[in-house]
């Protein structure tokens, strides 16, 4: 039952992963492309974790790999934010 | 796992790294190529992972794909403001078009027989079973090491004279960058968001600089990468805008560079005093003596790199000899 | 197993061979100090397939302590290459 | 009492941390630690030759799995030649950086560099002197970049990519190596290596990695800018002892480790190379219009002389004649550091004196400062191979070595080559001597002139009278 229920989570998560790259390859502007790559990654990403909590042997190595999820969490919100700050200003500048 | 997944999963990992690595190289735009390197350097440390290499995937991961990164795109971020640029260092001499390509495929042609003449040599190794001399000999000296973890063991105590050269390297290097000119100029204070992440993620870096230092006596850890993770943290508050970033005025910054060679040379010539052979260290205090030196080396480490990052003296201080 | 540690080690060859192709042929300062890195990757990847003895055998540490110490190395020359270029253009701008 | 081999390394490395720490006294302290290490080097040579090879197991670890630390004959000599070339070199510096901002920075790498070239002179481990290759390569190319103009930073830069694809090289050598068999200690290897693949091919990858290092002839492209553009005291040290030490790791690891695995075609190789190199660094040297270019280009032709001995020792059966030919080669290779090393701190001397070294404008050096150019003489001396001098004794063995052997063609390359050389000093002598119109009065200033003067007699006479010596030490460190 934890193999297919953590299979299912790990499935979903790729999907979302699949849907985060295509969207960066065929959405117009930066802002777009950025919008797809943070929050469809990061949702895989969390359900990829979660698949993955399932098949730890103790409760301590998944609570890391939710620690992980958390930072990857914090720092790719931060750098889309600079990013779009950085295009926002080059645009405004030129 | 049966070995057939292994092997799909060993060649799409290979795959990408050797694809990664043909495009980091081939790649005219210096930004994408820096970009690619970096990548490259982080899927590479999935590989030293797949090889059991947990300790070297964590150097790759914050030395190789990380620091190095951290460098290339400081040193991209003066390219674009210099006219010069990091672009060609060596003079273009005008060869006609026809030798180039002469040139090109010779080399080429050099680089695959290379590859095939090193392939054709470890096939012919790997055809007997390994020797397996060595590990065994660490395996049963490890007990007399004072650290469980093997590659800690060989590191800092069967070929700590490696290590302590090692720090000699880097010492050398930040030496040199220092006498090559000032510092860089630094960032602009950050944002209220990337000011937010830094004043949560600094700490835990910190921390987490300090565990894996504790946890490399029994398990993947040890000084390089506690060294790197306290660097990143540095490299995080210099992005930040803070120009200061807890690095010392330049005498106590000289110490802590040289703290990972000076504590070396200490306990190795404190050993010798007692009569015994250069960092001989007695099993009973091998364990407190290593710890005492990876803190010093990681300190010494993560300044190093931090300075480098820097790219010399911070702005305010400057050494004070009287010319 | 042997094929695991076979695949590992050839593919080093190649990536070395990459880099020193690049090392080589490329001019651009930024181009040779990756390639240089590059190359070195790939003689750390055939270090650690000869210490990987299989899933469940430990590996040999003594390859790993040295491709530990290779990549430190590695990322202090690369921090006073970077640094020497970037004096190099600093000189270059000034006259 | 082997703990000297340790401190042969230890100590400069703790002086180099010191001169760091201590900025203000950088100089006395960096004067104190070659003063004390170069007597460290002296009881060194006393206990080989009496105790023959030395060993120090670092760490209580047997060999194998630890480092070792060998001296033999052949290193310690070398090791003697280089402490005393850098203790003359730092009186030198002490007054050539006495009123440079540099001074800080010159002292605590000057240290690391010697801290290099001890480590790699008595390291027994493969890895270990992988490692000691890369401190050489970076604290050299940190010295030559101290001279700030853009001609050195270049330099410099191109030093470091080339040093940096060597070491890559070396280190690929090493791993197969180790892939082969098992082990990276010298006295294991050369035991259980055969000549098969795996031992060609990382053999041919180590001698391409150190050959970049010692700029034999197809691969010298940059040792001229680098060498022309350091300050004077470096580029003393890198031309003389720098690329010396490449060369020792080559005849190490042919001569001694991989002795069976190099065949004479192999050999024959590698004296084409220096042949080539002798001749055409030679002529390159005549044509030069600056002092400094001269010896960096005749660095790069002595070093080709050193290349012909291959075939010899590989040709030659164990015996009197191999001991002889050996002995040649070392006394040939110290000569050369000391001259090298005195004739850059003469150009020096000249440099700072007269603004410029080009050679065009020596009028009046003979009348203004006659020791300098006396010393530039007693180099061109040792250069050439001038009988007191101990590169008399060198070629002679080389000519000797040919006849017994005979390979005819290296008698021809040593004999145009030595004709090179004396056309290339008198053709600085000549312009030295030429009468200046209003000759000023001479001037001599002892702390910068002595040093190059000491070195270069060394070479001329102290070498060529004492050479007995040096072929007992090889036997007696054997």
């Amino acid at each position: 039952m934890i193999n297919a229920l953590s299979s299912l989570l790990i499935l979903a998560g790729l999907f979302f992963y699949i849907a985060g790259s295509i969207g960066l390859l065929r959405l117009p502007d930066l802002y777009s492309r950025l919008h797809a790559l943070t929050k469809a990654d990061n949702l895989g990403l969390g359900l990829l974790t979660a698949g993955m909590a399932l098949q730890m042997p103790n409760l301590m190595t998944a609570l890391k790999l939710v620690i992980i999820w958390l930072a990857i969490l914090v720092a790719s919100a931060t750098s889309a934010h600079l990013i779009a700050r950085h295009a926002r200003r080059r645009e405004s500048r030129s | 796992m049966n070995s057939t997944s292994l092997l799909v999963f060993d060649g799409l990992l290979l795959v990408s790294i050797v694809s990664l690595a043909w495009a980091a190289l081939a790649s005219i735009d210096a930004r994408r190529s820096v970009i690619l390197f970096m990548a490259f350097g982080l899927v590479l440390a999935l590989a030293w992972a797949r090889l059991r290499a947990p300790d070297v995937a964590l150097a790759e991961a914050a030395i190789g794909a990380g620091l190095s990164g951290a460098l290339l795109l400081a040193a991209l971020h003066d390219h674009d403001r210099t006219a010069a640029g990091v672009g060609s260092s060596s003079t273009q001499n005008q060869t006609s078009a026809g030798l180039t390509t002469v040139i090109r495929w010779s080399v080429t042609l050099l680089c695959a027989a290379l590859a095939v003449g090193l392939g054709w040599a470890l096939v012919h190794v790997f055809d007997h079973p390994a020797n397996d001399a060595l590990a065994r000999a660490v395996a049963e000296n490890l007990d007399l090491s004072g650290v469980s973890n093997p590659v800690t063991a060989v590191l800092l105590n069967f070929r700590a004279y490696d290590t302590l050269l090692e720090l000699a390297v880097l010492l050398t290097a930040v030496l040199g960058i220092f006498a090559l000119g000032p510092a860089r100029a630094g960032y602009q204070p950050a944002g209220l968001i990337f000011d937010g992440l830094t004043r949560w993620l600094v700490p835990v870096l910190i921390l987490t600089a300090a565990y894996l230092l504790w946890v490399g006596a029994h398990a993947p850890g040890g000084a390089f990468q506690a060294g790197a993770t306290l660097a990143a943290a540095g490299v995080v508050l210099r992005l930040a805008g803070r120009h200061q970033i807890g690095l010392p005025a330049a005498r106590t910054l000289h110490i802590v560079l040289a703290a990972g060679v000076g504590m070396f040379l200490l306990v190795g010539f404190a050993l010798l005093a007692t009569g015994r052979a250069f960092l001989g260290y007695p099993p009973a205090w091998a364990g407190s003596l290593i710890l005492l030196i990876e803190t010093a080396a990681m300190l010494a480490i993560a300044a190093t790199l931090v300075s480098a990052f820097v790219g010399g003296q911070p702005e305010s201080v400057t050494i004070d000899n009287e010319e | 197993m042997l094929t695991t540690q076979l695949l590992y080690a050839l593919s080093g060859c190649v990536i070395v061979a990459l880099g020193l192709r690049s090392a080589l042929l490329h001019s651009s300062l930024l181009q040779r100090v990756l390639a240089i890195n590059v190359m070195g990757s790939g003689v750390f990847m055939i270090l650690l397939a000869v210490a990987y003895r299989g899933a469940e055998v430990a590996p040999d540490p003594v390859p790993h302590a040295l491709v530990l110490t290779g990549i430190v190395v590695a990322v202090s020359a690369t921090a006073l290459a970077l640094a020497l270029a970037r004096r190099l253009a600093a000189e270059q701008d000034d006259d | 009492m082997t703990d000297v081999l340790i401190i042969l390394v230890s100590l400069p490395l703790a002086g180099a941390l010191l001169c760091l720490l201590l900025p203000r006294a950088a100089t006395v302290v960096a004067l104190i630690t070659a003063v004390i290490t170069a007597l460290a080097s002296g009881s060194l040579l006393y206990a080989v030759s009496t105790q023959g090879t030395l060993l120090y197991e670092l760490g209580g670890w047997t060999a194998g799995l630890g480092i070792a630390l060998r001296a033999d004959g052949l290193s310690a000599l070398l090791l003697v030649m280089v402490a005393l070339v850098i203790l003359a070199t730092s009186f030198y510096a002490s007054a050539y950086f006495s009123k440079s901002a540099a001074r800080a920075h010159f002292w605590p790498l000057w240290l690391l560099l010697w801290t290099a070239l001890n480590a790699l002179l008595l390291s027994g481990d493969l890895f270990n002197l992988y490692v000691t290759l890369e401190l050489l390569g970076l604290s050299a190319v940190a010295l030559a970049s101290l001279g700030g103009k853009i001609a050195a930073v270049q330099a410099a830069l191109r030093y470091l990519l080339v040093g940096l694809l060597g070491s890559m090289l070396f280190l690929a050598g090493v791993s197969l190596i180790y892939a082969g068999y098992g082990s990276l200690d010298l006295a294991v290897l050369s035991r259980t290596v055969e000549p098969e693949p795996i031992a060609w091919l990382a053999l041919s990858l180590m001698t391409a990695g150190l050959l970049l290092k010692t700029a034999l002839f197809p691969l010298h492209f940059w040792l001229p800018p680098a060498h022309a553009s350091a300050p004077a005291p470096v580029s003393a040290a890198l031309s003389a002892l720098v690329v010396k030490a490449a060369f020792y790791l080559v005849l190490r690891l042919w001569m001694d480790v991989f002795a069976d695995v190099v065949t004479p075609a192999a050999a024959d190789l590698l004296a084409a190379l220096g042949a080539t190199a002798v001749l055409w660094g030679s002529w390159r040297a005549l044509r030069a219009q600056r002092l400094k270019v001269l010896a960096a280009y005749s660095t790069v032709a002595q070093l080709g002389y050193l290349f012909l001995f291959f075939p010899l020792l590989q040709a030659l059966p164990p015996g009197p004649a191999l001991d002889a030919a050996t002995g040649g080669l070392i006394m040939l290779a110290l000569s050369h550091g000391f001259a090298k090393a005195g004739l850059f701190l003469a150009i020096g001397v000249i440099q700072q004196r007269s603004g410029n070294d080009s050679i065009a404008e020596l009028d009046g050096t003979a009348q203004r400062l006659p020791v300098t150019t006396f010393a530039i003489a007693l180099a061109g001396v040792a250069l050439i191979g001038l009988p007191p001098s101990g590169a008399f004794l060198g070629k002679w063995q080389l000519i000797a070595g040919s006849f017994a052997t005979g390979q005819w063609l290296w008698i021809v390359v040593t004999v145009i080559g030595s004709l090179l050389a004396a056309a290339y000093t008198f053709r600085i002598l000549g312009h030295a001597f030429g009468s200046q119109l209003y000759p000023s009065r001479a001037f001599a200033v002892a702390r910068e002139e002595w040093p190059a003067l000491i070195l270069t007699a060394t070479a001329a006479v102290v070498l060529g009278l004492a050479g007995a010596s040096v072929w007992t030490l090889l036997e007696a460190g054997a």
